[in-house]
């Protein structure tokens, strides 16, 4: 059975979803959830210990041999990406319980559930593939989950930014599908090992340029670069905490997965940044994204949305690293995928304590939670700084790479910038600090602390912040190993 | 023979283009959806030119016939999925709409906006 | 409702000939155009056009929304199923061979087996979707 | 001929989709959504895709009309007519219709049988199925085997798709006010009650 664990890890939770709605009972549709997540997470360290111990595993499925049929397969780079949306479901899925019988009506906790493990399913199936049409179906399953989960906000304003996401994340999506239609109709095949084989002798037409800018753009609207980040920071800022939480640290992460796949491993780098110079765009995009989305944040007044914001310069980093097409450059991207889905995440489940302690995440109304919620606050504190990239924490690591791989290149002023989004977040996570900590709170309120099962997964996430920070070797590793894979540098 | 080739293409193109900016121009919350639904079934038309082969016949094996050219079976098998995948993103969009409308008392863009400025 | 005899009775004797035909494209997919979507949608059509015309509370006493929403998820897990049926059998996932004994036996009952749970998915996800439409009411906006 | 009834059809898709851009009334609107499924089902049998003809006759035309009628007998009718110019729309749309042009315009030419597509994979389906599948359709064969893992991805697309409207339209409308943390609490501490219900 251990062969079949590639096709396992997506269609064991594929199968539980069905169940989970079937069960129709809100405990029981939490512990399928559970049970999902579970597996996932275990089934993704599984594959990452294989592949690192035996190289990239190929798994055929129906049997039939790749490019006839679909095929899985799974690198250093797709095994990171498996652990990090698995290990985040497992974390988000206790917190759901509690937070969900408060945020969400209990006739929809059953179907919100089953949505939750379909959204994972949809990531999961992205992260794995090896096909590009099966890319498209699963990218659909996620964002139709995700686009209900949104929805469920209690605020009406949920339902328009749910609205605006599923018309710009199918905008995206139809470009993608424009974009493998070209490719398909170039080489006359689907399978992404494949393609990057047959690609290079039809790449001096105009149809595969052309191809490569849909794809480029379609990705780019679902990992919400700057300037296609409009439909993030509403539909982060109304959905249900614990969809923020799951969302904010993986939707975005697997599309910058999807950027790497297909712009190193199908269409390969000399391609992507020798011929089409995509590093000249994305660069200048990145470093746009990380300074006027910092200083967006600043303004805003919900905290969940001034998180948003620093979420969308934060995929700034991610594809800054990606940019400098260099071993340090990749790897410090990679690493961010994960160190951000820790630090986005620990951020958006403490506002998910908040929300349920006070109902509100404004920042007028968080005003003294530091003495009443001294435990969310604290966790809150600690994924700021690893979100402004103070040492001793993952935030750091990121950075450090980073303006190591800029300054290997002679790039300082990219490194100057870097340090300067960190002033910015400096500048909003002291905002919520400042009000949390030292204005008063209205007279006769009072905040209790938000309930363990709530503080339990956010304090896992918070110190992992902290372990991963200190002892990055693993981490640090694969992103290597990963980044040289798609280099086709040989380790 | 060769410039009809491009000309499906080309109205292809076009028909892509009018769905999409009929999504992206209009305020309406329906009609970006149809914009979205003949932005998407204008796609699948580019997929099924591509599959198309003259004097090719339905990809359905004739017994005891050889030497049939058959249309290509593959941009077949993508858009019957696709055309599902819209419909399914069809649904949830529409459900949002009746929501919005709920919520709102409008599916016109501006107006919703204007209510969530005031407050 | 009186004046609408001739639209109840025809329907009445449509609605057989609908499900008919239904079987025949699920079952004649192998042969022509067809299989299980489409197959699906048009089942799902018999019971729209019951709920049009004789209303959607003699439509959910025939199909209960329950029942429906059973279908869809039935649906994905016999697919899924019959994947997870050629892993027990030695195989691969979906590697209809290893069903039965002869290759070609394996494939026909495994390609019919995902067909009927897509029929059974899509049957049960659009009459579920038409209930969930139909059932709101305008003055509630 | 063929040419000539290709021509044809694309003509009345391109008018259809105009029409669908300018009229305001969605009923109309609706209707010629439909009309442009059917006009795309006959294109399709024409190009030899029978399958999906049916399919987008079944669905396009059918399904998604029905749902769009049933979701306009609850909202208003009549789209507002639109208060500007909108510039930036069709500055993108010109852009990305140019360079799909553009990239169309070295694609392999339409309906020859030596194009890239027709050599690498699908020959292998035309040439083995019938044996190793034993089924006269091809479609069927690719997408219930070759392919049928797309084809669960597809089953679970519309089981989401289900769940997604379920969540939204199952229950009685809620959050009609913008929502705030006094009146949230007064609702939950009435008799307990689902802040929602």
């Amino acid at each position: 059975m251990s062969e079949n664990l590639p096709v396992l890890q997506v269609v064991v939770p594929l199968l539980l979803a069905p169940i989970a709605a079937l069960v129709r009972r809100p405990l029981l549709s939490w512990l399928v959830a559970m049970a999902a997540a579970i597996w996932a997470f275990g089934a993704s360290l599984g594959l990452l210990s294989r592949v690192l111990a035996e190289g990239t595993i190929s798994y055929h499925l129906g049997a039939w041999a790749p490019p006839w049929g679909i095929e899985y397969r799974v690198d250093a780079l797709n095994a990171f990406v498996l652990v990090i949306v698995s290990a985040i479901a497992a974390v988000v899925m206790p917190y759901a319980k509690s937070s969900v019988e408060r945020e969400v009506a209990s006739d929809r906790v059953s179907l919100f559930y089953t949505a939750l493990i379909l959204c994972m399913t949809g990531l999961l199936g992205i992260a794995i593939t090896g096909d590009v049409f099966n890319v498209f179906v699963f990218l659909e399953i996620s964002s139709l989950s995700a686009y209900a989960l949104i929805a469920l906000g209690p605020d009406r304003r949920a339902l328009t930014s749910s609205y605006q996401y599923l018309i710009m994340g199918s905008v995206g999506a139809t470009f993608i599908v424009i974009g493998i239609g070209l490719m398909y109709s170039m080489t006359g095949t689907l399978n992404m090992a494949d393609l990057a084989q047959r690609l290079p002798l039809v790449a001096g037409t105009r149809t595969i340029p052309v191809a490569f800018a849909f794809l480029a753009v379609g990705i780019s609207l679902k990992l919400a670069l700057f300037p296609l980040h409009l439909w993030l920071p509403n539909a982060y800022a109304y959905a249900p905490s614990a969809v923020t939480a799951f969302i904010a640290s993986t939707a975005t992460k697997v599309a910058v997965y999807l950027l790497l796949r297909f712009f190193f491993t199908i269409f390969g780098p000399a391609f992507s940044f020798d011929v089409m110079q995509l590093d000249r765009i994305l660069m200048p995009l990145a470093l746009v994204a990380i300074v006027t989305m910092s200083i967006s944040a600043i303004y805003q007044v919900n905290v969940k949305r001034l998180l948003a914001y620093s979420s969308v310069a934060q995929i700034g980093y991610m594809v800054l690293g990606i940019s400098l097409v260099s071993v340090f450059g990749l790897a410090a991207g990679i690493l961010h995928l994960f160190n951000h889905a820790l630090i986005k995440g620990s951020l958006f489940m403490a506002m998910g304590c908040v929300m349920y302690s006070v109902g509100s995440v404004r920042l007028d109304d968080m005003a003294g939670l530091g003495k009443s919620m001294p435990f969310t606050m604290a966790a809150f504190v600690l994924g700021g700084l690893s979100l402004i990239g103070v040492p001793l924490t993952v935030g750091f690591i990121s950075k450090w790479y980073l303006v190591q791989a800029a300054l290997e290149q002679g790039l300082w002023p990219v490194a100057v910038l870097v340090l300067m989004g960190s002033l910015l977040a400096v500048v909003y996570v002291w905002k919520v600090v400042e009000v949390a900590y030292f204005r008063t709170p209205p007279e006769g309120r009072t905040v209790g602390e938000a309930p363990l099962s709530l503080l339990i997964p956010t304090w896992v996430l918070v110190l992992a912040n902290l372990y991963f920070g200190i002892d990055a070797k693993l981490t640090a590793g694969v992103a290597i190993e990963a980044a040289r894979m798609l280099l086709g540098v040989a380790s | 023979m060769r410039l009809l080739g491009y000309f499906n293409y080309w109205i292809v193109v076009v028909l892509m283009m009018v769905g999409f900016y009929t999504m992206i121009s209009r305020g309406n919350l329906v009609k970006k959806l149809v914009g979205l639904s003949v932005f998407q079934t204008s796609v699948m038309i580019l997929y099924i030119s591509l599959g198309k082969i003259f004097g090719g016949t339905a990809p359905i094996l004739l017994e005891g016939q050889e030497h049939v050219i058959y249309t290509n079976p593959i941009p077949s098998v993508l858009i019957l999925t696709a055309i599902v995948v819209g419909v399914a993103t069809l649904a949830v969009g529409l459900a949002l709409v009746v929501r919005i409308n709920e919520a709102y008392g409008t599916i016109e863009e501006d107006e919703i906006h204007q209510q969530d400025d005031v407050m | 409702m009186d004046d609408r005899v001739i639209l109840r009775v025809g329907t009445k004797f449509l609605i057989p000939f609908i499900l008919l035909f239904a079987l025949y494209v699920q079952f004649h997919g192998d042969y022509g155009p067809g299989g299980g979507f489409q197959a699906g949608v048009i089942f799902a059509a018999a019971f729209v056009l019951y709920a049009l015309v004789y209303g959607l509370g003699h439509a959910k006493r025939v199909l209960p929304p329950l029942f429906a929403h059973t279908c869809s998820a039935l649906g994905v897990m016999i697919f899924a199923g019959t994947g997870v049926v050629t892993m027990l059998k030695g195989g691969l996932f979906l590697d209809y061979n290893v069903l039965l004994h002869d290759p070609h036996h394996g494939q026909h009952w495994g390609i019919f087996s995902v067909e009927f749970g897509v029929l059974v998915t899509v049957f049960g996800v659009m009459v579920s979707i038409f209930y969930a439409f139909a059932g709101r009411r305008r003055d509630e906006a | 001929m063929d040419a000539v009834v290709d021509i044809t059809v694309l003509a009345l898709l391109g008018v259809t989709a105009v029409a669908l851009l300018r009229i305001r009334n969605l009923v109309a609107v609706v209707m010629l959504s439909g009309i442009y499924s059917l006009l795309c089902a006959a294109l399709y049998t024409m190009l030899d895709a029978v399958d999906v003809a049916f399919t987008e006759a079944a669905v396009g035309a059918g399904i998604s009309t029905v749902l769009m009628l049933g979701t306009l007998s609850l909202v208003k009718r009549e789209e507002k007519k639109p208060a500007h110019r909108p510039i930036l729309p069709l500055f993108v749309v010109l852009v990305t219709g140019g360079v799909l042009i553009y990239g169309t315009s070295e694609m392999p030419p339409f309906g020859q049988a030596d194009n890239p597509a027709h050599l690498h994979v699908a020959p292998r389906y035309v040439e083995e199925s019938g044996h190793e599948i034993g089924m006269p359709n091809i479609v069927t064969s690719v997408l219930g085997s070759y392919r049928g893992y797309d084809t669960m991805g597809e089953t679970t697309v519309i089981f989401t798709a289900l769940v997604g409207v379920l969540l939204l339209l199952s229950t009685g409308p809620r959050n009609r006010r913008p929502w705030s943390a006094e009146e949230r609490k007064a609702d939950h501490d009435r008799a307990g009650t689902d802040p929602h219900g």
